[in-house]
């Protein structure tokens, strides 16, 4: 088929410019094939003499360049061969040479860890801690703190004497490395307050570096410290002294916006004082991309309090009529969330709310409803008054939450709404098509309507709901959910009253807070991904071991998707400088 | 002259574009170009009004909003010059679409130009409206159309004949007006009128019983003979494609002959002879040839039985079935789905093939052999069938898993002739990607092992063994969750053990476990907690010993957020605090749904084949 | 029937679009993107055929561009192959050795070619020697029309002078 | 929590990859691909994807540049923040070596990107970012003839910033103290945010290596010191350095010390809260007469003192994207429609304190309505300007020593200007 195809647009004379370069570039992808096959094992091992003879080369360049790419090739038998170059490389005279060595350690562990065992190259490791450079330091730092995570028996443990040596070696290095050191010392317990104390003192210039990674593992290791502090001066101190470099986070890129924005929602949820007088930081600006605004938005609920939340609303309001329909609903939830939190503004954030249902704005309602719902489970028998306004949109729903919400707060009404079973009857001729959400409510709202007022109509429609939801559907929970009504109706029908109209415990205001074990767990991983993604390391984290790359993974015309540089590349300038 | 229409070419501005390095550069070099536009639109600017629809026209094609510049196509349309008629029409065609209703602005220009005295303008305005027209122009403008169906110029003619079929398709009443004209086209020897006007007479009969009858009686003799003469046409290079005259013809006179052949013995019988030459004749190593086969296999396969001509027809599959051009092998798997009906055994022989192409590298070869597959599956074949497929589940990609796991599981729901065996399978297929599976599957799982009384305990071991493995295939826990809640004491008895079985043990507690994790788990959705809060319920009652720990972990939730939560852990603590008299009444075996009855209505209400 | 006609590049650029049935310009916009998201990835030995939103698209890659075709299901893709086919020979032929670039800064001519093959989103024509008889002709009408024209203009400004 | 990068991927806009660079060989390119691009297809608006996102085991965090992405993939609980960061900085690399970070210039220089890949990062571990010196050993093709004999010394040195024998005929330093004004008004004309950012932008053409200390009137400081402050001290927020300043050393007695990277920098940046009146005000009445005409009314005001002058002031007003045939006047400076923008944007040259501009504009609409388009977004009126010789915290540098150990003589130059940041007032 592409034999005549061929003949078409392919001329390059005044073809598109793109396609051009594309052709140019097939030089590399010839390369590159090259390169993988050099890769091939017996080649490898014939490359193993190159890297010994390299290792000892005078120039530190190559040297270390050897001992990087040794340890990329990933052939077992060869492996052998690199541990005594590797063994020389880490007592180099060179510490740029040191600093790749240590690295090259970790990169052997992952492939054969017993070898590394065996052949004392952790303990070399470990002495590298205590080097003069600090770099060298660092990357040792990280090299074991990896084979710490892949190995089961204690490796690297700090020690008091470890730690001292590595909070100096803080002042001296690189930014990378810094984070390398304080992401390792956070897991280090101090033994007391007083030590804790001393740990914090050490580590607090860091909050004033111009690189916010090193400034958030700074803050993690902080937050760590101040568990055990328990002087409550101290405490409120450091708290002074974070605020302003987590509010200077927000004047970084945006991508790092969004990752000081998923910790300082787990910071606050423990230390919510460090952020209180803070919350116009939070504010969303024009250009904020979606994905930092969503994030504000979270952390404006948490930093909403008495105090500050007729501003707070104003800005709800103001997003409440965006464009971004996400945003938009979010903004409304939040309006909700806050009257849920804040039981002396309720009214006020209500009164938003009906503005809102007011512009019908479809989303809106329903997105309205569903909080309002909300509301009513935290103050019961306050704001009842508002049902008739939500009734009004009642034929406008057409998502299964919000509508719900609607069937919910009929039922659980259903005394004071003197129409209830008629609002309720008009739902009930859909019932085999609703989404199973909302044929649970109809069926609770039914009977609690029943037990309310077990008049003829009720009594028709629980005969209906019923018939419905057992015989007419295979959705098990649903079956289930209704023959215990059944059955409690027809056996006690006191006491089904007791159970299904049972009095309901207010729904408390902190019900976006995480799990306290989990935000322990989160913040001891403050700036990793398991706080941008509110879960602990093992829900997403899967380990694979690496493996040898084939080239059937490509691409079968693979010169189009670029292409890595194999390792042997290296091995080719390395060969011939 | 407006400062702001600095009348750069329509090269420059496409230039200017394609300069531009992110998409935010381009919207802006847009903008100003819109800008511009507008303003000149504004002044009624004429010099620059076909360059400023040129540029539009490319802007609209970049997605960009060009609303403001619709009535600059029907400006150029009103004016007399063909130029700006061609460019007028063509701005027409991109910028608007039936559903606007400027469009209606147009008609009178357009029936003008259907009367125009120049062919080329006609020709214009026969393709807008074929292209574009709404229902209620092609009512105005209809009788304009099929007098032109007569009109001098051929290419006018074949012009009119396929702006007939959209005229017809927009108003169905309006096709009895076209059924004479089209049949007069059918005897012309111009191959672009002869092509429409058999496109125009396949659409009439699709369209009207009528039509289809009338051809069928006036026409199918003349149709048999044009195939013969394309067919036997000598060397023809205007019309040549790798050999073959005009293999578009062909295809479409072997259509028309379909539909006319369809359901009626003696046109069939009529066309028996050119089919067995197109078939055995036709030239197979170009794609060109290749086309014509298929059109004629699937001709030969509608018309009325004539097995000669369907042995040609299914060998001419198994021969593109073996094809190296995938091309060829998806066609085949295509034609192969519509003879089953005809000939499901010389299908069924490909069906090593065809289950090779399930595992096809190319997903769109995949999806028809497992289409293909499904209707091939039998009580015969299904054990072997379903085993090839639910290994290949482990294996097949991300994406082809939903599609596979709805196959198998409907093949298993078909075709099950021991429930042991289905609810193994069904396990095998949650086990392995229960995320991908729709409710109504599960759904259904439920139901057959609640009517497999024997087979309770056997099943509620297997499952409590499996998400042990398995935990994160959501409708594999919900299963397992239910069945633990329902017949949880068989579970820890180990009752009605079956020989196959291995036992194990379980106790009271360990049961609670699982549906206490599974509560708990971050992967479990709003559904499947509340399921555990049932099977919770019914544990308390079935395991008097552990009621107080159940208790307590039911009444964790009476805070939810969630609605339905809330709503259970409340009423679930009060029956077990308070009502330990009549909970074991409430939580008695539920009653069994059905099968017969069940499957019924299911059946009623799905489609027999899950529609693509 | 064929409901649209798309052409864009390896780059994933819309070259030329042409709708037979009516998509909203949003609908127009997902279409595409879902659409060169589908192609482009397919590797060239597999088939040349995606199903897609219960239709199927027929395309043929050619150098860097991609001619994508919609048609129905039960609709003959083989031809489909032959109809692009024809379109790229015609269009070789219109332009002499056509190139991508002609197709940007020419895309009205693209157009117009098109209009000569399909209408209503069925074939209009199978030759090629028509097709190109038809384009010339209508460009030299006008062709004769600017000429017309700028003699007019002339002649106004030779006697306003 | 230790945790590197798996691989490194530039890709293009629409999510293919153009080059990578494989560290640990357990993310395949084909799957990271096949991912990012249904990620970006799915967004039709770019910018609107979390920069972080998971799928199968793998997470990728990626940044956007011109029309390129820069993506890393890893299978472990990484450092995010230090992994975007990086990002970031690998973009300064590349901008550094060739003028700009684009699909083109990365075509062109596949040998050296690769090259700068493999000394940035080691197995997944950020090395070393420090464009200018990775240009001493890392050279373009034009150069790689020569064979550099080892690394730099600054590359594993405590002064990773600054190479050693540097020699400049005449030493001298400039210092520009930037302020900005970010501002936010609400609809109703309330200031909901007000801060100011500092920066103090360094240029240094310094032989050697020199020692520098920085004094500024800073309040804990003079107070420390025992110094009286009568007004003239301020305070800091949040100070931010240069990782060439000692951190621990500023700590213990404020002072700031530091050896300088050669050429520009920014050594510290700091912030303020206190609320500022806005330096200048504007107010906006819009009118919509018919469907399709429209007349907005906007005033200016500059809120600061007679004797400074803002100058290059530019007000951008948000109107309709479809927007025709501008009328504007204005009482002071120009005017003009800027549809890129889908505004007006008003420029004065110089505005002097307390004085107050008017402009007056009439739009026409199109009669036909684009009936698909989405509803237009609020845009805020935008705000920039520039006051020369006047911070809004009163900053000032009162020394900048420079101590080399051959004993020099270097002048320092100190600038000071105000400047308007992110200053929005939103319409009703």
């Amino acid at each position: 088929m592409s034999g005549h195809d061929s003949k078409y647009f392919s001329t390059t004379k005044k073809g598109e410019i793109p396609e051009l370069k594309e052709e140019l570039n097939s030089q590399y992808k010839d390369k590159r094939k090259d390169a993988v096959k050099k890769s091939q094992p017996d080649l490898a091992i014939l490359a193993v003499n190159t890297f010994v003879k390299d290792s000892q080369d005078p120039n530190p360049l190559i040297r270390a360049l050897a001992v990087r790419t040794m340890g990329c090739i990933r052939v077992d038998k060869i492996t052998e061969y690199l541990c005594d170059p590797l063994q020389r490389c880490l007592k180099d005279d060179d510490p740029y040479v040191r600093k790749t060595a240590a690295i090259c350690v970790a990169k052997l562990y992952d492939i054969n860890a017993e070898l590394v065992e065996d052949r004392g190259f952790l303990e070399a490791l470990k002495d590298l801690i205590s080097d003069n450079n600090p770099m060298v330091v660092a990357n040792a730092v990280a090299a074991l703190a990896e084979i710490q995570e892949n190995s089961s028996s204690p490796i690297f443990e700090i020690t008091g004497n470890t730690l001292s040596k590595l909070l100096t070696a803080l002042n001296e290095c690189t930014e990378w490395g810094q984070v390398f050191i304080l992401d390792a010392l956070s897991k280090y317990k101090a033994a007391d307050a007083r030590e804790a104390e001393n740990i914090v003192e050490r580590v607090t210039p860091r909050l004033q570096h111009a690189n916010c990674a090193v400034v958030l593992s700074a803050v993690k290791m902080i937050l760590q410290q101040m568990e055990l502090i328990t002087s409550t001066d101290v405490v409120r101190n450091l708290c002074k002294k974070m605020a302003p470099p987590l509010v200077t986070l927000l004047s970084a890129e945006p991508e790092i916006q969004y990752v000081a924005l998923r910790n300082i929602n787990l910071i606050v949820q423990r230390r919510p004082t460090i952020l209180a007088h803070e919350i116009k930081v939070f504010f969303c600006k024009y250009n904020d991309p979606i994905y930092v605004k969503m994030e504000k938005l979270e952390i404006m609920i948490k930093l909403a309090s008495d105090r500050n939340i007729d501003q707070v609303l104003l800005e709800f309001k103001e997003y409440a009529t965006e464009v971004d329909v996400d945003f938009v609903r979010k903004a409304v939830r939040a309006i909700g969330r806050c009257a849920i939190k804040l039981e002396r503004a309720a009214e006020r954030c209500i009164s938003v709310l009906l503005e809102l249902i007011k512009i019908k704005v479809n989303y809106v309602v329903q997105e309205a409803i569903i909080v309002i719902k909300d509301i009513f489970r935290r103050y019961p028998n306050t704001y009842e008054s508002i049902i008739a306004t939500l009734c009004e949109s009642l034929d406008t729903l057409d998502e299964p939450e919000a509508k719900a919400s609607m069937i919910w707060i009929i039922g659980e009404y259903a005394e004071r709404i003197d129409n209830a079973d008629e609002l309720l009857e008009s739902f009930l001729e859909s019932f085999p098509e609703e989404p199973a959400q909302v044929q649970l409510q109809l069926l609770t709202a039914t009977v609690k309507l029943f037990l309310k007022k077990p008049t003829e109509g009720p009594q028709q429609m629980i005969q209906v709901v019923l018939n419905n939801a057992t015989v007419e559907t295979d959705n098990p929970d649903l079956r289930d959910r209704a023959y215990i009504y059944w059955r409690l109706l027809s056996t006690d029908p006191e006491a089904a009253k007791d159970v299904v109209l049972a009095e309901k415990p207010v729904i408390s205001d902190d019900s976006n807070q995480l799990d306290p074990s989990l935000l322990d767990e989160l913040l001891s991983n403050i700036a990793t991904l398991s706080s941008v993604y509110h879960k602990p390391p093992e829900a997403f984290v899967t380990r694979v071991k690496t493996t040898q790359k084939t080239e059937e993974e490509d691409y079968p015309d693979g010169g189009e998707t670029g292409y890595s540089e194999s390792p042997s590349h290296a091995v080719d300038s390395a060969a011939s400088p | 002259m407006n400062p702001f229409s600095s009348g750069t070419r329509l090269r420059d501005m496409i230039r200017a574009i394609r300069a531009c390095k992110t998409a935010a550069e381009e919207r802006a070099v847009v903008r100003k170009e819109s800008a511009a536009i507008r303003a000149a639109v504004g002044e009624n600017d004429n010099d620059y009004r076909h360059r400023n629809l040129a540029k539009l026209m490319f802007i609209h094609m970049l997605g960009y909003p060009t609303h403001f510049g619709q009535m600059e196509c029907l400006k150029l349309i009103a004016s007399s010059g063909f130029p700006e008629k061609r460019i007028g029409y063509l701005g027409l065609m991109l910028l608007l679409d039936e559903r606007q209703e400027v469009l209606m602005l147009v008609t009178n220009s357009l029936k003008q130009d259907l009367n125009h005295s120049n062919q080329y303008i006609v020709g214009l305005a026969l393709c807008a409206l074929g292209n574009i027209c709404s229902a209620e122009m092609a009512r105005d403008l209809a009788p304009e159309v099929e007098r032109l169906l007569q009109f001098r110029d051929p290419n006018v003619r074949k012009k009119a004949a396929l702006c007939s079929i959209r005229i017809i398709k927009k108003v169905p009443d309006l096709a009895e007006n076209f059924v004479n004209p089209a049949a007069a086209l059918l005897k012309e020897k111009h191959h672009g009128v002869l092509l429409t006007g058999l496109q125009l007479c396949t659409d009439l009969c699709k369209i009207s019983e009528e039509a289809l009858e009338y051809f069928r009686k006036k026409c199918t003799e003349s149709v048999v003979k044009a195939l013969k003469d394309v067919v036997n046409s000598p060397y023809a290079p205007e019309y040549d494609i790798s050999g073959i005259t005009d293999p578009f013809l062909h295809i479409r006179l072997l259509r028309f002959l379909r539909i006319l052949g369809h359901g009626d013995a003696d046109a069939s019988d009529c066309m028996n002879d050119i089919l067995a030459q197109v078939a055995t004749k036709t030239e197979s190593n170009k794609n060109a040839g290749n086309a014509i086969l298929y059109e004629c296999v699937e001709t030969i396969m509608s018309i009325e039985d004539n097995s000669g001509l369907r042995v040609l027809a299914i060998n001419i599959l198994g021969r593109f079935l073996s094809n190296r051009d995938n091309n060829i092998r998806y066609v085949a798997l295509n034609m192969l789905m519509r003879a089953i009906t005809v000939d499901a055994q010389a299908v069924q022989r490909h069906r090593a093939t065809i289950l090779e192409c399930v595992k096809d590298s190319d997903a769109s070869i995949r999806k028809r052999a497992l289409e293909l597959l499904y209707l091939l599956v039998n009580e015969s074949n299904v054990k072997s069938l379903t085993k090839e497929l639910i290994e290949h589940l482990e294996v097949s990609e991300q994406e082809f898993k939903g599609d596979l796991t709805a196959k198998i599981c409907s093949i298993v729901e078909k075709f099950s002739t021991e429930k042991i065996w289905y609810i193994d399978q069904m396990l095998k297929v949650l086990s392995e990607a229960g995320n991908f599976v729709k409710d109504d599957v599960w759904h259904a799982l439920i139901v057959v092992i609640s009517n497999a009384s024997n087979l309770h305990g056997y099943t509620v071991r297997s499952l409590y063994k499996a998400v042990q493995t398995s935990g994160e295939q959501e409708s594999l826990v919900r299963v397992a969750v239910w069945c633990i809640g329902e017949y949880g004491e068989m579970l820890v008895n180990s009752t009605g053990m079956l020989d196959i079985e291995e036992p194990i043990t379980v106790t009271e507690s360990d049961a609670v476990d699982v549906i206490e994790i599974a509560l708990k788990h971050h992967t479990s959705d709003l559904t499947t907690q509340a399921m555990c809060l049932i099977a919770l319920l019914k544990l308390s009652s079935r395991f008097p010993a552990c009621s107080q720990r159940i208790k307590e972990i039911v009444v964790q939730n009476k805070g939810s957020l969630v609605l339905e939560l809330q709503q259970r852990s409340i009423e679930f603590n009060y029956i077990i605090e308070k009502h330990q008299n009549i909970r074991s009444s409430l939580v008695e075996r539920m009653p069994v749904l059905d099968e017969a009855t069940y499957s019924g209505k299911r059946a009623g209400s799905l489609p027999a084949t899950i529609p693509t | 029937m064929i409901h649209f006609v798309l052409l864009f590049s390896r780059q994933g650029k819309v070259r030329l679009t042409k709708w037979y049935s009516p998509y909203s310009q949003k609908e127009r916009t997902k279409v595409i993107r879902e659409l060169s998201g589908l192609i482009l990835p397919r590797g060239p030995k597999l088939c040349h055929f995606v199903e897609w939103r219960g239709f199927k698209v027929v395309y043929r890659r050619y150098a860097s561009l991609y001619f994508c075709m919609c048609i129905n299901q039960d609709d003959n893709e083989l031809e489909i192959l032959e109809i692009i086919h024809l379109f790229v020979e015609v269009l070789d032929r219109y332009f002499g050795s056509v190139c991508e670039l002609d197709l940007i800064f020419n895309f009205h001519k693209a157009y117009y070619i098109l209009d000569e093959l399909l209408i209503a989103g069925e074939l209009q024509e199978s030759s090629k020697k028509t097709v190109a008889r038809l384009i010339a002709a209508q460009d030299s009408l006008v062709e004769a029309a600017k000429e017309q024209e700028s003699s007019i203009s002339n002649i106004i400004v030779q006697a306003t002078k | 929590m230790a945790g590197a990068a798996s691989a490194l991927f530039l890709l293009d806009i629409k999510g293919r990859v153009l080059v990578w660079r494989d560290y640990r060989g357990d993310v395949s390119s084909v799957q990271a691909e096949k991912f990012f691009t249904k990620l970006i297809e799915k967004e039709g608006d770019q910018g609107s994807q979390d920069p972080v996102a998971y799928d199968n085991g793998v997470t990728y965090m990626f940044v956007q540049h011109n029309n390129v992405y820069l993506m890393t993939a890893s299978r472990q609980n990484c450092n995010a923040a230090s992994l975007l960061l990086f990002l970031h900085r690998v973009v300064d690399v590349f901008k550094h070596y060739f003028e700009e970070l684009e699909e083109e210039s990365l075509r062109d220089n596949f040998v050296v990107v690769y090259e700068l890949l493999d000394e940035m990062m080691d197995f997944g571990y950020p090395q070393y970012t420090e464009a200018k010196i990775l240009s001493e050993f890392i050279k373009t093709d034009a150069y790689r003839m020569e064979v550099t004999q080892r690394p730099p010394m600054a590359v594993t040195n405590a002064v990773s910033w600054r190479s050693e024998g540097i020699r400049y005929n005449k030493n001298e330093v400039f210092l520009d103290v930037v302020e900005s004004v970010n501002i936010l008004v609400n609809s109703n004309g309330q200031i909901i945010r007000s801060d100011v950012v500092g920066a103090l932008k360094m240029r240094t053409y310094l032989s050697g290596m020199p020692e520098c200390k920085l004094g500024l009137n800073d309040r804990v400081l003079l107070e420390a010191q025992g110094r009286t402050t009568k007004g003239k001290a301020i305070d800091l927020d949040d100070i931010k350095f240069h990782q060439c300043v000692r951190l621990a050393r500023f700590e213990n007695d404020r002072t700031i010390a530091f050896v300088p990277p050669d050429g520009s920098f920014d050594l510290m940046t700091y912030r303020l809260s206190t609320q500022v009146k806005p330096l200048i005000w504007v107010e906006a009445q819009i009118e919509r007469h018919s469907r399709s005409r429209m007349e907005i009314t906007v005033k200016a005001r500059s809120q600061f003192k007679e004797r400074s002058t803002a100058t290059n002031v530019e007000i951008e007003f948000p109107v309709p994207s479809d927007a025709t045939n501008p009328n504007v006047r204005t009482s002071m400076g120009s005017a003009s429609y800027a549809p890129e923008k889908d505004a007006l944007i008003w420029k004065i040259k110089s505005f002097p304190g307390g004085k107050e501009y008017m402009l007056r504009a009439e739009f026409t609409l199109p009669s036909i309505t684009d009936e698909e388009a989405p509803p237009e977004r609020k845009a805020p009126i935008r705000v920039k300007f520039e006051i020369p010789y006047f911070t809004v915290s009163g900053i000032q540098v009162r020394y900048l020593k420079i101590i080399e150990k051959s004993g020099y003589q270097a002048l320092p130059w100190v600038r000071y200007i105000t400047m308007a940041g992110e200053y929005e007032l939103r319409l009703a």
